[in-house]
């Protein structure tokens, strides 16, 4: 019942539901890949505006990918009252949000991250740029599963949840879009740029320390 | 002692008859400042040797501006205290200023871009204060969007009340996020001309016409809050006995 | 450890569902919630659960307000509702698994095997629950009663959707779990036909 | 039981079911407005660029605006029964899900056209460049509600399915960005624009025909 | 008109759930399916309503096969099933009017008004579904027998959730039904207390 042990086991349980069917995980990616690669079809094809606004489009990519699982963090759970079970549950009710959420990243979030070097190269992105693009995303990611939790939890059960989820949410994301893309643009102009990663990673901690915590609040609210 | 009285009014039902009395107050108060602020601004206030009459819209545009500001922090304070003391009364006054927030909000974009035509021959652009008033915006409709898709009025309180706070801690971040953006990549293109010195006139009818505003909120807020306080607790006693006679 | 309620009132909506509703459930005796369809029923039981909170009156367990012990009334309670909780993509078992994870009672393959088998479930572990039949997803709900040990059991029509020989499995169930000390809060808008408990009319 | 009644009735049928929380329509609105709106956020202030990449942008907001409603285009009638009632009628079920189509558009598509001069004007667009941007929104957005369609049927009760739908629509999706975010494009150069507005329209014709059909199919299928 | 299921046969996966099944039912009469949860009583009442086909056998509806004239079947048929079909967030008025006009035998909203009442939901008719109790649905659910008129009925389980007195409402519509002339295919795992009829065990 100790604080690994919950977050463990309904992490393990949700990575479990979504690799019942193995397209959960391959389609969060491909949404992703397509939204970025529908770029070019809209804008035209210039190169040198491609890569300029690359990092920029990745990370709307990114947020958009996340956004899209977010409806369902809780939906299934709700609808079939595996939430009422678990918050009638010993173990601390904020831990197994954590632990949901830390699924939600690890599905939504990390494939993002791992796949970015591709599209890097499809946009003509130089290696170190790709470099400090994939380490924002790894520390911007996190907060996007964060935040968007928090917002998850408030549309729960509420109809138009999805969009309404969207509306509520992108506001809340903007700071990270700013830093992430931020820093890319910085180390290409050949400015410093810690200082956005540190922003970066100060808002990992805040919203680690509060978003569980808010979130588990609002799911209680949603389910009385 | 003092406490005792707050947590009076705390209570839907004193606080009812209490917001009745307060609005005629503030109502008059409201028509007399916008009057005179009225004045001022069109008739006092010299016209601009750069910008011409169009400026005058600074009277509208500065007080709007301030106000949309102020009321998510009004609204942030009501959602703490309605989770701390547990009053009903909270998440009504959270629910009852938040469409005049947004109310202001987009007067002060509508301003500014009408404004931003004559002065920077563009109706809108990416600067740092334009996109962050722009957000403050979008957050007021979350708001109102959610509160209004949950009709459980226990429910709307809560999630109405988190979702305030959350977005009043993110004010900052967005704030200073958006000014680094707008600033660190290259020269703003087009940026705030600032009168060098503000007449005096100019700031008196400013600070007029937002003492205005203040009233105008409110009075309008507590009109909202008697009409969410009747439709909540229309089947208690007092709403019987006294509210509906 | 008892089960004691004062003075509760439910409000939902603008609709007074009950008023002054107080009993105590000691170990040993079961308690049987009547009424109509709408009085109220699911309401007070997700009450005495700790899922929602009364417009007035207080549920205590073991002398301690639930409200100010949550975690540790929700060690001592089983509450299965009319939502099933079961995810329609996992196995009976791997259900099962996961869920006395969740209960803080890990429970090994074998043990949830036979339970499965006590249940008529035999040959269908592997199969998701979502093809499953009505009846056969209430058994699996069921199977909770075996694998968790705790003293109150709140139970929501369980009856619903069981054929003959698993009602009958059920009243066992629930006879055993009285005799031995347990306590029992059910609602059934059949009679019931077991040993006489305290019969709460709303 | 005639053609329109079957169609009309559905179509207000789902109008009311929008209606009821009047924000169901506000949010896929703002989903697009704010959508939009991080572009700039994410690739810099620049005006210039901003006004160069507008209506491609503004054509993948659109696209992800009808995109995010379409899984609930049938998933609500599905879980909670109704679409198997809804298939026992004895009204044909293909104009049933006509009906059901058009109120999608009409909730997701329609206010995304009449929001875009307002976009025209903070990515500082001329006037005829905006009415270009709006005609083949008028004529693509109800391609995408429709095509939309069969893969919300398609994906109907599959887990992950929201995702899935990206993935299986998003491709057929090009067609009708290229054309329409192509007009916009070959108007802003000078060049003949009407071979694309054709291409929309006979792609608009084509959808419509055999759109309706074949999602009735699929959820026929699906709730066997 | 009559029902005419014959040498029916029905998979699910890979287990076969019966074989050769053939009855016919005619006007004034009515079918008990009973067997034990998870014997294919609802998958046969699916078969019959023509919502997914068989792996073998026929159905005929007045000697037509079904899959010929699915549209004209669906006019003389109701069936509810286990899922609802109720839309959460609307009223039991708008519900019941939006669904008789896909039926296509619009509805005035004083005959689903009397309708409602009729169930003992006056007063219920303008809160959303969402809110109602187990046994409030199902009689919003079962206020489609008085509002479609049409031959043949097909019941999964429909004393489901209900209250005693809602039970003896629905026996008494169902014995109407049939005296009438109407057909009546219906599941239950309480034995019926109805005029005799056709008993089928699976
Ligand atoms: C859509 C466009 C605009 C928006 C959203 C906007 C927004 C704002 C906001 C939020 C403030 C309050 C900020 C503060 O007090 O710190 C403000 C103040 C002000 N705005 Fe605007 N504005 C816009 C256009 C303009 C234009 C075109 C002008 C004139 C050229 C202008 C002149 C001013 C002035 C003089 C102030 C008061 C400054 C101060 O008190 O420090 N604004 N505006
Ligand atoms: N917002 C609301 N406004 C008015 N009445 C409401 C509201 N929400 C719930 N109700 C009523 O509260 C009651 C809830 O009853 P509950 O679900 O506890 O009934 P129950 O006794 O379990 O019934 P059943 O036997 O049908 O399961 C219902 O009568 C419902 O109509
Ligand atoms: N893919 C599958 N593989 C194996 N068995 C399956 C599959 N899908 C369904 N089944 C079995 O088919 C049966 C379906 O039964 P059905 O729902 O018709 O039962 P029922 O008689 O209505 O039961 P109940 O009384 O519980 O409602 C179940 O026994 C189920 O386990
Ligand atoms: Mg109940
Ligand atoms: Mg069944």
């Amino acid at each position: 019942m100790n604080l690994f042990s919950t977050i463990y086991c309904m992490a393990r349980r949700d990575l479990t539901l979504a690799l019942r069917h193995k397209t959960e995980i391959l389609t969060a990616l491909f949404f992703f890949v397509i939204v970025v690669n529908l770029l070019p079809l809209g804008v035209g094809p210039d190169p040198k505006l491609l890569s300029k606004i690359a990092p920029g489009v990745v990370w709307i990519g990114a947020l958009l990918a996340t956004l899209l699982g977010l409806p369902r963090l809780f939906a299934h759970d709700y609808q079939d009252g595996t939430l009422e079970q678990l918050s009638l549950s010993p173990r601390s009710f904020t831990l197994i949000v954590l632990g949901k959420i830390m699924a939600h990243w690890i599905v939504a979030g990390l494939p993002v991250v791992l796949i970015t070097p591709l599209l890097g190269i499809q946009f003509n992105l130089s290696g170190p740029i790709i470099g400090v693009l994939m380490l924002t995303l790894v520390l911007g990611t996190p907060v996007l599963s964060l935040i968007g939790a928090i917002g998850a939890a408030l549309t729960l059960g509420v109809r138009g949840g999805g969009v309404l989820l969207s509306l509520l949410i992108l506001p809340l994301y903007i700071p990270v879009l700013i830093f992430g893309a931020g820093a890319a643009e910085a180390y290409r102009a050949g400015l410093d740029m810690t200082g956005y990663l540190w922003l970066l990673a100060a808002l990992d901690l805040l919203a680690l320390f509060f978003a569980p915590w808010v979130s588990a609040i609002a799911l209680k609210v949603a389910l009385e | 002692m003092s406490m005792v009285n707050w947590f009076k009014y705390a209570s839907p039902a004193s606080f009812y008859p209490l917001a009745g009395k307060l609005i005629p107050f503030f109502s008059a108060i409201t028509a007399i400042l916008l009057a005179v602020g009225l004045w001022i601004s069109f008739f006092m206030a010299p016209t601009d040797f750069q910008q011409g009459e169009g400026y005058r819209i600074i009277f509208v545009h500065v007080p709007a501006s301030w106000m949309s500001m102020f009321i998510y922090c009004v609204m942030a304070f009501w959602s703490a205290l309605g989770f701390i003391l547990n009053t009903r009364l909270s998440g009504m006054m959270t629910q009852a200023l938040a469409p005049t927030g947004a109310m202001f909000a987009f007067l002060s974009l509508v301003t500014g871009s009408l404004w931003g035509k004559p002065m920077w021959g563009t109706w809108w652009v990416w600067d740092a204060r334009l996109t962050s008033q722009l957000i403050l915006f979008f957050l007021y409709l979350g708001f109102l969007a959610l509160t209004s898709a949950i009709d459980d009025p226990r429910r709307r309180d809560k999630a109405g009340a988190i979702l305030s706070l959350v977005g009043v801690v993110n004010i900052p971040i967005i704030y200073f996020s958006v000014i680094w953006w707008n600033t660190l990549h290259q020269g703003a293109t087009v940026s705030m001309t600032k009168a060098p010195t503000m007449a005096h006139t100019m700031l008196m009818g400013m600070l007029i016409m937002a003492l205005a505003f203040w009233g105008y909120t409110i009075a309008i807020v507590l009109k909202r809050v008697r009409c969410i306080i009747l439709e909540r607790e229309i089947a208690s006693e007092w709403v019987k006995k006294n509210a509906l006679e | 450890m008892n089960l004691s309620v004062k003075d509760l009132s439910c409000q939902r909506g603008e609709r007074l569902l009950f008023e002054h509703v107080s009993f105590q459930l000691e170990p040993h005796q079961w308690c049987h919630v009547t009424g109509e369809n709408g009085a109220g029923k699911t309401s007070l039981l997700r009450l005495c659960a700790g899922l929602s909170s009364p417009l007035s009156g207080s549920i205590s367990w073991g002398g301690v307000n639930i409200p100010d012990d949550l975690d540790g009334f929700h060690k001592d309670l089983l509450y299965l509702g009319h939502a099933s909780g079961l995810k329609e993509e996992l196995t009976p078992l791997e259900n099962l698994t996961l869920m006395s994870q969740i209960d803080g009672q890990p429970a090994t393959e074998d043990a949830i095997l036979s339970v499965l088998s006590f249940w008529g479930l035999a040959g269908r572990e592997d199969l998701p629950v979502r093809v499953l039949s009505a009846g056969q997803r209430r058994r699996v709900l069921l199977s909770r009663l075996l694998l968790k040990s705790c003293p109150l059991w709140i139970l929501d029509e369980p009856f619903n959707a069981l054929d003959k020989k698993a009602i009958n499995t059920l009243y066992d169930l629930l006879n055993n779990h009285v005799s031995q000390g347990g306590l029992l809060l059910v609602t059934s808008h059949q009679p019931m036909e077991m040993a006489e408990g305290i019969v709460l009319s709303l």
